[in-house]
């Protein structure tokens, strides 16, 4: 799986993106989420506060539970700001 | 059209392009977004303008689609920059055409509400008092909802 | 500012030249009017646009100064064309900035709206058919309307 | 008293502008415009549906019941098309 940050996500977890081989038990973003959270406090920090998190499995915005496998790129990031 | 760079654009140039040799127009609406040097009363010196390269364009692509199924457009475009901006820079336009004005003024309005909240930019506002990422704005996502509710 | 005038206008240097030097500004919307082509399924070969010089100036600064009065706008430009024009001539331009967009985007259909029903201008249309006078649409009256009942 | 005429009122009337002197029982527009229609056909023609006429005085829209003097600049035109 690919895994994208951006904004304060990519700042809070330290890296831009990096690939990634799924456990098991990671269907979908929900438990995805649960899982990066574990990994360190930077993860636990950016991922704190759902409200704040938006996702896009494949370049489309996506639910907390879309199903993911390894083949998806997911990206991780704020509320956008365009315009 | 839809276009995603890190230069500037030319407002009259594109306007012209869209107008030349298309006598079906009877208006052309544009919208230019510049950097101000204050946003909820911080001095700005700089943003940096950062996306989703791949999703930016694709979500651009549809949503420019989105309007030309709304309204009778004869064209459409939007060009949006990345990158470090300063007050004064042009960060997005948006111009459509249309036989009647209406339709165009629709359109732009609703192309420019959509970026605001739907397109993966996110802006860093550099202060007095150091670097932040910008909040989405409350406001920001009442006027997209009303698209949707409209339609 | 406003201009009536026989001569071609530069839309991309009016932009450009409101823009220049105030960072103050976040938006600028515009809208160029174009001669079209087909009215009121008429194949139109030209149109020729009198107007009532002197009353012209004096009522376009007069809805100038309203729209300022209505939005807080940086600046608010209005160009209207007289004489003869054919099918992809520019006919009009308004372009307003502001801080932010909707004040921007409400103040230029408003000078359009009103310009279409309010402002001493009429046309004569060139078709097969011969020259007529153009009528006063319905819809531009409702259009019109609606800035008096929400303001 | 200045009398300026646009558009088709123009073309029915035969005459862009004229400079008159309103006779003694003509005090406002309505009086103006049923001593115009007494002058020709063309007049009578182009003033003969009000629905139609519009008309400024001294380069303000006006209403059927405003007063004018010899020092008013009238103007007589169809609804406009501007924009």
């Amino acid at each position: 799986m690919k895994l994208l940050y951006f904004a304060w996500v990519r700042n809070k977890v330290g890296i831009a993106e990096e690939n990634i081989t799924l456990p098991d038990h990671v269907g979908d973003i929900a438990a995805l989420l649960s899982w990066l959270r574990e990994r360190n406090d930077g993860f636990a920090d950016a991922l704190s506060d759902m409200t704040a998190i938006r996702f896009a499995v494949n370049q489309e915005i996506a639910a907390l539970d879309q199903p993911v496998t390894d083949d998806d790129e997911i990206a991780l990031f704020p509320p956008m700001t365009g315009g | 059209m839809i276009r995603v760079q890190a230069q500037d654009f030319d407002v009259g140039a594109e306007i012209d392009a869209m107008a030349a040799g298309n006598t079906h127009i009877g208006g052309i609406a544009s919208f230019v977004g510049y950097v101000r040097d204050l946003n909820d009363g911080n001095t700005v010196s700089a943003i940096t303008l950062e996306h989703y390269p791949g999703m930016t364009e694709r979500r651009l692509n549809e949503i420019e689609q989105e309007a030309q199924r709304r309204w009778l457009l004869e064209d459409a475009l939007i060009i949006h920059r990345y990158g470090r901006l300063e007050p004064g820079d042009r960060i997005v336009l948006v111009v459509t055409a249309s036989a009647h004005r209406q339709a165009a003024f629709n359109a732009t309005m609703f192309l420019m509400d959509w970026l605001k909240t739907e397109a993966p930019f996110w802006k860093l506002e550099a202060t007095g008092d150091g670097e932040h990422w910008v909040e989405a704005r409350e406001a920001d996502d009442i006027a997209a909802d009303k698209w949707k509710q409209k339609n």
